[in-house]
């Protein structure tokens, strides 16, 4: 059976137009996605789940279920950097830990529109709610991740490091400017997008899906085949980076996901949830972030290197997710509900 | 015709507006940038991609007062964020300068 | 009555929109639409509304009612520029009266565009003739405001300011190149493209609205909703601006809309236009353009200061009208056909 | 009856926004589509015809008329740059009359599509597996091109010119990279994308296409018609380097797309093509690549003009192909036919 | 290797036209033109939003000569609807030169 | 501080990789890059067209030793595909020097 899902899940244009942009990588075509339309691409698929997350919020209202729902969402977004942490610490140093730790408690927003869209072809249900799990899993790792490097670097080491320069050091207040810090997490334009059309699906309900749905649905599974083929593209040109990334890092890249998806089942279970809103919440504590956190990291942990977490959560997670994890966890999700 | 400084600043674009507020702090509130170029640094490679890793080009000219004070401002955000800056040479034509 | 209609107007997707633009500039949220993605959105809506309107107009035809609402733009597009001019004057020099009063008596195509949705929202009937009025009221302000600065600037006095400057003086003649101006007026991007697809669709009629329906009006309100979230974001930019400006401006840019609105009301009234046409017909009084003329001001009277007459047209006018103004036109509309 | 095609071919919204493209560049308008649009409008015409073609293909299976087209598809990419070398080589160099004749020997993908929506207004069925006659005509053409170059012209010649040169001398295995060659030939991303698209198609047959038809359909005529504006503008903008070019060069690029297509039209009616993958055969014999070998000559054979090979496919065929050419065809093939 | 001067051009876009008619009468025919850039001058801010406020930067190598006819061109140019211009020296290695 | 050389290499895209190969092969891995400028040269004109030609600005900065070097590899990739390549002096602020 979860041979046959893995196959329904392949034989679908967006994951074989991922399939296709890797390709290009590796035979060294010249097949590239301008930028900014990957961004084009990517502020509709935003725009488009959150509006129509609105829309069915309204619809299903709030409930105890939904209730607990977020409850777990914010849980494992705040847990999973926690635990991660300290696997990696093992391996790593605090300020690269602590950046990996919370690209994984965060989420991909693709990852789970694409288990959205498999969802929708095996024709299982799941809640428009579940928009409202993701956008509320995108920041508290970032807050999270901060407070680990906190905690476990010693400022006085950074000092020293920088008195070896020639500037002027930078004194720690500066570099743990709360204000920016939450902005990066709560108003990076992810979430600020996500949950802006989020609020407007509620504020204008059924009526305004109508005038948009032309838009806001029929063009979705398209403009999704042509994400996922630029992901493609990005995730093969990131794997070369592997090289330097190790073995561990690459475990934990594959590994993690399948772990942070069996809690994830765990709780879904406990709760209660449907299949279809089980799936969809494994995929949220299985996905790591490739564009929030590692722009939040840049710019508040500058000590930990991009191209190791950037490249873990891309070109290791995101595919594993997208090929593999999604019928796994899904075949997790069977076994366990009946 | 006088001639001026030329200050240049490629770095990562999340570093854009502490650099933009370096600059204003040392008299510098002209400038232009070029966004989105591709880098290939120590940190690795910065390209236009999804990847959100994104360079900013930053191009101010000024005179050499400034130039000091704009170089002590900047450098420790590039010891920190990563980037480069150049200073080099230059004269400047438009002939009606109401700033300095 | 009143605030019912300025409620269904802001809940609608696209103003709710242009309001979380707005948003995203005040809370700082690094949210953008990067260039030269509003330029598509925009070279689509004006497209659409050309194309739709050049194939709505062969079926309606050319009768007098056409004939007299075109005059009547064409006279407001002069007549506007003309008395702002003179009430600008009191505060600000020939130079920038000029270049406002210019921004004043031509159109924006957008609002016009908002205004519509709204009519259709409220299943208000508009004619398709009412975009060969929109597209007629563009350029004339431009030829008029330079005639203005032609009539009220002194030559010697610019010529003077330039001995001063090292360089070599530009002769007037240079300075005001009619073919130059010609074609910014009737020529820019924006009238160019208005009224070739205009022309298309009077050549394609009912035939090619078949073929390009599916492109040009599923996703117009789609395309509408991105594009005023682009305009939330600049209108917002601009706001900074308005502190140099001064109060004198704000209120001109406030009052002078309706005023305009109330004259068209008029006009509309003794044409006999239906409630529809004339809210539009108001729409394009009260608005200003914030492209094509700033684009012709910034060749032409390089002496007028860009960031009066852009962030006046962008930052109040705009917003104004987009938020209040269309519903409160509706109002008088109301109050005067009943 | 040839003028009542012309006319209805004319007369349809694409090849009209060509016209308006073309005009704005007379009357120096402004308008423009900024990079990276028109690479968003290429990028999805190539996959929706290559998805499309591949959903057919699969319908119609492979069939004897299948390979019959697709051998005469190949034979023709690999004939036309043979006697069109040696017409040129009367007036040419041999790099630039290899340059040339490649240029010719390929196809262009746009051409091709407007001739589709042609048959489509007219009613006229073709066949999905064109499509993969389209993408193998594309290379062939590149490698010919190259073993001119390599056949007709002396190599120690261009070591003369560079001895002259400060610089060290390109040895001539550089100069012939053959791994490079067959990459632009093969995976170029115009026939990276084309194939990739139309192998995705086969995979996920009538299933992946119910998901994707409002994104890959109903869009299809809208983009076609922005990609058509902004070939007008790009068509008009070349024609200055007509000037240097000669007549020579402006009536080569008229009368062998029709020499190529009278040739494919006798292939076509041996092989007892229907009308319609007639036509789409003559237009693909007729047609020229403006992108796809260009860049490959660009790299392969720098000593050839890039103004000469670019501006004849794109100023003088293009044109001549989507105003005249598809009507005059398939006037042809309703002469033959019946 | 020759030394050559560089020509740098930071304006409006509305003004390209009009810098590079005057490039062309100095004998400059080749040039690089670097679209959309972001600026903050004298006239407010430029940025590639939807306002229309756009800044070309063209740069082009020249010789001397070439120079000073270009600067009495593009000067006026300038002065009237702002930007800047920047003269800086520079080794060209481009071994065949063409024209002149 | 330090005096740095910067080369600045304007080219067609598709000569790109063998520029950035040169670059790498002496020695210097770290350059930025600005995609699709649009260029007026021998070759006609270059713009950001649906024609495919674009141009890539590389812009590195590097030791006297590299330039040497680099110079050699670029010079001939130049020569057959056509584009320009400028030398300058500048300074260079970054602090931290990982590599040299
Ligand atoms: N030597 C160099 N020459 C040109 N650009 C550089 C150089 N070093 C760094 N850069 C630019 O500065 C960015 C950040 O550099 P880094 O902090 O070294 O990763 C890179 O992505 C490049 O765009
Ligand atoms: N000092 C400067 N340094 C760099 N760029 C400048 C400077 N001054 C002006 N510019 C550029 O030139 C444009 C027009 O300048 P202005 O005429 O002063 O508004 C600005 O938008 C900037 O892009
Ligand atoms: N004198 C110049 N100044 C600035 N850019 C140039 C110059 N000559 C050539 N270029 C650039 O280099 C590209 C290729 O030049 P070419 O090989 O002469 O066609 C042109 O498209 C321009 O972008
Ligand atoms: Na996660
Ligand atoms: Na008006
Ligand atoms: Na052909």
């Amino acid at each position: 059976m979860n041979a046959s899902l893995i196959l329904s899940n392949i034989l679908n244009p967006p994951v074989l137009f991922f399939f296709l942009g890797m390709l290009a990588i590796f035979v060294r075509s010249d097949l590239e996605i301008p930028a900014p339309l990957p961004k084009l691409f990517s502020l509709y698929l935003l725009f488009a789940i959150g509006f129509k997350g609105g829309v069915e919020l309204v619809k299903s209202g709030i409930n105890q279920e939904v209730v607990l729902t977020i409850l777990a969402a914010v849980l494992m977004a705040c847990a999973v950097p926690l635990y991660t942490f300290f696997i990696l610490r093992w391996k790593l140093d605090a300020y690269n830990a602590a950046a990996i730790a919370a690209t994984y408690g965060s989420i991909s927003a693709v990852t789970f529109i694409t288990a959205g869209s498999f969802l929708q072809q095996l024709e299982i249900a799941f809640d428009g709610y579940m928009v409202a799990a993701l956008a509320l899993m995108e920041s508290p790792a970032i807050i999270v991740g901060l407070v680990l490097v906190k905690l476990f670097t010693a400022p006085q080491k950074k000092h020293a490091a920088e008195l070896g320069s020639e500037g002027t050091g930078v004194d720690d207040a500066e570099a743990f400017n709360w204000s920016e810090v939450l902005r990066e997490a709560f108003l990076n334009s992810s979430v600020f997008l996500l949950v802006g059309s989020l609020l407007v699906g509620i504020l204008t309900g059924e009526h305004g899906w109508e005038t948009l749905k032309p838009f806001a649905q029929d063009l979705f599974y398209g403009v999704l085949t042509f994400f996922l083929l630029d992901m493609g593209l990005v995730a093969a040109k990131r794997i070369k980076d592997l090289r330097k990334t190790g073995i561990f890092l690459i475990a934990f890249a594959i590994l993690i996901p399948m772990l942070n998806a069996a809690i994830g089942l765990g709780l879904a279970y406990l709760i209660g949830m449907s299949q279809g809103d089980a799936l969809l919440f494994c995929v949220l504590c299985a996905s790591a972030s490739y564009i929030a956190v590692p722009a939040a990291m840049r710019l508040t942990v500058p000590e930990a290197n991009p191209s190791l977490y950037v490249s873990a959560a891309l070109a290791v997670t995101f595919p594993f997710n997208i090929i593999l994890g999604i019928p796994l966890y899904l075949y997790g999700v069977n076994l366990l509900w009946y | 015709m006088r001639s001026v400084k030329r200050i240049e600043i490629i770095s990562d674009s999340i570093e854009f507006h502490k650099i933009t507020a370096a600059l204003k702090q040392a008299g510098i509130a002209r400038y232009t940038v070029i966004r989105n170029v591709e880098g290939h640094g120590i940190r690795g490679t910065t390209t236009t991609d999804l990847d959100g890793m994104e360079n900013d080009y930053v191009i101010a000219i000024c005179t050499p007062t400034q130039l000091e004070q704009a170089i002590e401002l900047i450098r420790p955000i590039l010891n920190r964020f990563g980037g480069v800056c150049l200073i080099s040479d230059a004269l400047e034509i438009r002939s009606i300068q109401l700033e300095e």
